[in-house]
């Protein structure tokens, strides 16, 4: 169910990167893309009833931490990505004074 | 060291010097040189061929079996011994020609006149299907620059079309016929061929068809459109290089493809009738095109595409006659063509004479070039105090003796279609009177002296045809 | 000795702080000379090691995998990092001039670090044993890519580099999902354990379904047909010498990937025969080939025309890799060398004649020959190279290309590639046209130090001794390819 | 913002207690969760935090671009450089068993995790913080 949820969300994403011609709306499309596997690999570690994976004295049942440390790589690297692609944006506005795909490609011609 | 690598060292010592020596204004005495020695080299060649025969020289292996190899086969001598001796003389002829027509980048022609002439020893000493590829590409590209040697939209354009053409083909046919050749065998070697085994008979005649379409220079239709386009280059280059060397070199590798490569493991098989109605068709329509050419050097290259036929003929039908005359007539068509191309090119400088509709009463101011045309048009023909006859004379006798009647048919309407595109130009010059009669132009010494030497050879031969035919007999009941 | 495959990534990687912590020295140039020589040196010692004693392990932090992250490097990744080490060092020797003229003097340090960072993602992603860690290091070399393309001196550079992050995000995250796919199914990231997992794991419909995504996602990196549009633009639009640099490297590195995720491991269990999949891409890639080829004949900007062409050129290298035979992946790994040597030199060539000029129109080459004699001729030898005449490297690849078609009986594919091999002709054509048989009409003067005749002159050199002595190529890539197809790797 | 009194208040409240939890966060990496990364982050909202409340001409951040730029290439300096001080002592890259002054493996690599997670700390939150400034700065 939540797999699903997910994969809506994961759609979504990419849709909006698609449709959207306005740059700044296809990074937020990115970000939400983006998010929706990070959410995937939480839910791969997830138990029914386990607790955070910190070393105690007694034994428990415990979520697998690997997927958290990989998912925190992954928001770096999508914080880095998202932080690029907007001065990207930043120098593209000063350049062609609009953030419209549409019209920047109009001006090739 | 071997002599072939001797020989292939020195025209490439000899490359690089003409290179370095491009600014020197007597660079033609270089190559007239140059061709003078590598035909001496081919001589001595020939002389101590029993030594030599068979010995391969393996430069490098690329990789698996495929390897730059070379070594020296009897139908080798023959070629190598053929245009050496044309291209020492072609080269006294180019000297003069190309100044009295005002060329003025004589270095680019000079050198690569050579490179196409060491890529054409190249081919005579591959080894393998994989060098002659090599060589084969390097004659297409050094003989480029000569056919648009001058630079105008027309004649570069005909460039354009003849290296496409030749370039074309051999990547698109010839490259995959030589893969499908080594996937299938293991092997792309002539002087130790592994036999085709269990290879179904379409595919086997898929690949001819490839390597008869690939090798563009044997000018079979429907690839024959390179040859015309490259009349516009210098008559020299027309008349060694593509009536001899070029053309020649095409035959010549599908001769040995057919009779090393797929001689050792097929007999002649009722499928390769497609071949022979190609051959055939070829023939007739080149013989009926060049009845319409008014230029002399495009119905010479016409029957050229006619006159390669014959022997392609010749060599398919894998009778051991039909070989014999394919050789015979490899050798005897160098001889009268390049004697026609070399007279129509003394018409052209001395009287500015280009088509067979001017050439009324030529024969009065120029005997000697009259004299040498009319003798290579007999060979053409094939009448009987020329060694064209010879030559046809065996193929007839090969072809009835496998019953090729198609062929045969076609071979006699051809020598009609011959005669009737030779004779009408012989009669013009003998019999009509021209306009240019009481011109005071003469024909040029040096340029005539050359042409001359070489129709003498070509008329001796004819008498002294039984040495030629017995060295060839051997090679051709080899098989 | 033994610490050398670590090396190979974090000396590119130390460099980077101390590129950054000298900005004020004007030495980023030298640093970065140094890091190319060390690390080519490295790389050259790896390899002569793994040739000759077997694959090299490295465990990083010395825990041992599937816990630890390992390095692993055996002949498939030698291969590649040689060509990457080499590819970098001969952009880095040559790159001085032109990075003065293009990037404004005061970022020229950041472009430097961007370049040493994007290197190290390359040989991260070879040497890596762990497929998350292919990730981070893919993702690595693009961001510093991406920054890269945004350099160039055209306006729309910008934008270029923004859609390469659009296209290239997408790719990285599918991916990264392939991974979480494996990962659930699996429980494990590390190479070897992967495909050792895999073999025994029942749920082939998620394995198929992380296929189709890593297939996708690394589509888009090597530029793969349908998937191309953004390295045309990208190559159009960055800096010459960044092209120079992607046209022998970046896309490479995608198939790189390919390898080792398809045909390690996922090895055992076939990827490619599920569903008829490579059927499905031969044909893709077939018809990719002509219409890209096609594209390319009609290109005035060179830079366009050069880039479709290594679409094309690529589509062969995919082709022969997924007929899965010995010769095919032979084809495949010789075509990767002898490609990227030939588009980077002759990027590179364009490169330096045209340092300073925004675009490079055919017409600019016009007159070539009678200024530059001796450019001139290397550049022949190159295009011809690249339309694959015999005694240059083109023609071996295209050799083993042909053969492994005709081998796996796809007349059809073998006639396309054969004569799409031939179409190349006509638009290498146009370029020594200009160059031998025009006039120069714009009186533009090419401009050349002698010390940049160097470079050029070599990789002129290498491409026929490439051609001609194959056991370089030929020899290896034989080895891996029977590693691969006998499962030894 | 000039005259948000209460966002002012609660902010010079809040700074210093964010600095410590980001000081908290980063030594305590090594045996719960924490560590750089977040370490990082939390001190660069701290020092955000403050740039976006108190900013004007005279208080805007004082600290500029390139000393940032020498933290975080310091940062990953430090990184590199720990791992490489593996290799000098025969283990492997980022051994951190060979930093250990006495031979003990296990406080080894509580110094060596603790040195690393300070440069992945000063790299994250100066990269952080140079974003925000770049950003800011264009905007004016």
């Amino acid at each position: 169910m939540i797999y699903a949820l997910n994969m809506i969300l994961f759609t979504l994403g990419l849709v909006i990167m698609i449709r959207e011609s306005n740059l700044v709306k296809k990074v937020i499309g990115l970000n939400i893309f983006q998010s929706s596997i990070f959410i995937f690999f939480i839910l791969l570690s997830k138990l029914n009833d386990s607790l955070p994976p910190i070393l105690e004295d007694y034994s428990y049942d415990y979520s697998n931490p690997l997927p958290h440390v990989l998912i925190l790589t992954a928001i770096v690297v999508s914080i880095s990505t998202t932080s690029l692609a907007l001065a990207l944006i930043l120098k593209i506005k000063k350049q062609f004074n609009t953030i419209d795909e549409d019209e920047i490609s109009k001006d090739d011609q | 060291m071997s002599l072939i690598l001797i020989h292939l060292i020195f025209l490439t010592l000899s490359l690089v010097m003409l290179y370095i020596l491009r600014h020197k204004s007597n660079i033609n005495k270089y190559h007239n040189f140059i061709s003078f020695f590598s035909f001496v080299i081919s001589s001595s060649i020939f002389l101590k061929r029993d030594l030599l025969l068979g010995t391969k020289v393996e430069l490098i292996e690329v990789f698996d079996k495929v390897s730059i190899t070379f070594y020296l086969d009897e139908i080798g001598i023959v070629f190598l011994l053929v245009s050496n001796f044309l291209w020492f003389l072609t080269s006294l002829y180019a000297s003069r020609y190309l100044v009295l027509n005002d060329y003025n980048n004589q270095n680019i022609f000079y050198i690569f006149f050579l490179f196409a002439m060491l890529a054409t020893n190249g081919i005579i000493y591959s080894e393998n299907l994989f060098t002659i590829f090599i060589f084969y590409e390097i004659l297409t590209l050094s003989t480029y620059p000569l056919v648009t040697l001058k630079k105008n939209e027309d004649i570069l354009k005909s460039g354009k079309k003849y290296l496409f053409i030749l370039l074309g083909t051999s990547v698109i046919f010839l490259l995959p016929a030589i893969i499908i050749t080594y996937s299938l065998t293991g092997s792309i070697s002539f002087s130790d061929p592994i036999p085709f085994s269990g290879v179904s008979e379409i595919i086997l005649i898929f690949t001819m068809l490839l390597f008869i379409f690939g090798t563009a220079k044997s000018a079979v239709m429907p690839f024959h459109k390179w040859l015309p386009s490259a009349m516009v280059a210098p008559t020299p280059v027309s008349a060694l290089l593509h009536a001899v060397a070029v053309v020649k070199s095409g035959v010549y590798i599908l001769t040995k493809i057919f009779l090393l490569i797929y001689g050792s493991s097929i007999s002649f098989m009722t499928s390769m009738q497609v071949f022979v109605v190609l051959i055939c068709y070829t023939i007739v329509a080149s013989s009926v095109i060049a009845l319409r050419q008014d230029s002399i050097k495009l119905r010479l290259a016409y029957s050229t595409i006619g006159q390669l036929s014959y022997i392609l003929l010749g060599v398919i039908i894998l009778a051991p006659l039909s070989i014999l005359a394919a050789l015979l007539h490899f050798i005897f068509h160098a001889f009268g063509k390049i004697v026609l191309f070399l007279s129509a090119g003394i018409f052209a400088t001395n009287f500015k004479v280009k088509n067979v509709s001017e050439m009324d009463g030529l024969a009065t101011i120029a005997p000697f070039t009259c004299f040498s045309m009319t003798v290579g048009a007999l060979i053409m023909i094939g009448l009987p105090p020329t060694i064209g006859f010879i030559s046809k004379w065996y193929l007839l006798l090969g072809l009835s003796s496998s019953e090729e009647y198609l062929a045969i048919s076609v071979i006699i309407i051809s020598t009609l279609l011959n005669a009737g595109y030779y004779l009408p130009m012989i009669y013009r010059v003998y019999f009509n009177d021209g306009a240019t009669t009481n011109s005071e132009i003469r024909e040029d010494v040096y340029l005539v002296t050359p042409v001359f030497l070489v129709t003498l050879v070509g008329v001796m031969m004819f008498f002294f045809s039984t040495p030629i035919v017995s060295f060839i007999q051997q090679i051709g009941y080899m098989q | 000795m033994s610490q050398i495959p670590v090396l190979i990534i974090i000396l590119p990687l130390l460099f980077v702080p101390i590129v950054i912590l000298m900005r004020m020295f004007k030495v980023s140039y030298l640093i970065v000379v140094l890091s190319s020589v060390l690390n080519f040196i490295l790389i050259t010692i790896l390899t002569l090691d793994v040739f000759t004693n077997g694959a090299v392990f490295y465990e990083l932090g010395g825990w041992p995998a599937p816990i630890g992250i390992r390095l692993n490097a055996d002949m498939l990744s030698c291969l590649f990092l040689m060509l990457i080490g080499f590819m970098n060092l001969v952009c880095v020797i040559s790159c001085k001039e032109i990075v003065e003229k293009t990037v404004s003097s005061s970022k020229v340090y950041l472009f430097y670090t961007a370049w040493l960072l994007c290197n190290t993602g390359f040989t991260g992603i070879i040497l890596t044993d762990d497929i998350f860690n292919m990730f981070v290091f893919l993702e690595i070399s693009s961001l510093s890519s991406y920054f890269l393309i945004s350099q160039g001196n055209q306006k729309k550079s910008t934008f270029a580099a923004l859609q390469y992050l659009f296209i290239g995000s997408i790719g990285a995250i599918f991916v990264l999902f392939a991974i979480g796919l494996l990962y659930m199914i699996t429980g494990t990231l590390n190479m070897q354990d992967l495909t050792k997992q895999l073999a025994v794991v029942e749920e082939k419909q998620i394995v198929l379904f992380a296929i189709v995504f890593l297939l996708v996602g690394v589509g888009v990196k090597s530029a793969l047909f349908p998937l191309h549009g953004w390295l045309i633009k990208t190559y159009a639009y960055s800096p010459s010498i960044v092209t120079t640099y992607f046209s022998g490297t970046s896309t490479k590195i995608g198939i790189y990937i390919f390898f080792r995720v398809f045909l390690d491991i996922l090895n055992d269990i076939g990827p490619l025969t599920l569903f008829s999949l490579s059927d499905i891409l031969i044909a893709l890639s077939s018809i990719g080939v002509v219409l890209i080829t096609y594209y390319a004949i009609k290109q005035t900007d060179i830079k366009k025309m050069l880039a479709y062409s290594s679409v094309g050129q690529l589509s062969y290298i995919f082709i022969a890799m997924i007929l899965y035979i010995p010769d095919g992946i032979t084809a495949s790994l010789v075509h990767v060398i002898n490609h990227s040597i030939i588009k980077t030199s002759l990027f590179l060539t364009l490169t330096l004649l045209f340092i300073s000029k925004k675009e490079v129109l055919l017409t600019d080459l016009a007159g070539l020959s009678t200024k530059q004699p001796i450019i001139t001729s290397c550049f022949l030898v190159m295009s011809l190279a690249l339309v694959g005449l015999p005694l240059t490297a083109g023609f071996i690849s295209k050799w083993y290309l042909i053969l492994s078609l005709i081998q796996s009986k796809y007349w059809m594919f073998t006639s396309i590639v054969v004569l799409t091999s031939f179409m190349t002709l006509f638009y290498v054509w146009k370029m020594i046209d200009q160059v031998y048989f025009k006039e120069n009409s714009n009186g533009e003067m090419f401009e050349l130090k002698k010390h940049q005749f160097i470079p050029i002159a070599f990789l002129t050199l290498l491409i026929i001794y490439l051609g001609v002595e194959t056991s370089l190529t030929v020899g290896v890539s034989q080895s891996i390819a029977y590693d691969i197809i006998y499962g030894v790797i | 913002m000039d005259d948000n009194v209460v966002i002012k208040i609660i902010s010079t409240l809040m700074i210093p207690l964010i600095l410590i939890f980001g000081l908290y966060v980063q030594f305590h990496g090594e045996y719960s969760a924490g560590g750089g990364f977040q370490a990082g982050v939390i001190l660069a909202a701290s020092f955000i935090l403050y740039d976006l409340v108190f900013s004007n001409e005279n208080t805007s951040l004082k600290l500029n671009t390139e000393i940032i730029l020498n933290f975080i290439a310091a940062g990953v300096a430090l990184y590199v450089l720990v791992g490489i001080f593996g290799l000098l002592y025969g283990g492997n890259f980022l051994d951190y068993s060979s930093l250990s002054l006495s031979n003990d493996a296990s406080s080894g690599q509580k110094i060596g995790i603790f040195l690393v997670e300070i440069g992945v700390g000063l790299t994250v939150s100066g990269v952080m913080v140079l974003i925000y400034k770049m950003f800011n700065k264009s905007k004016a």
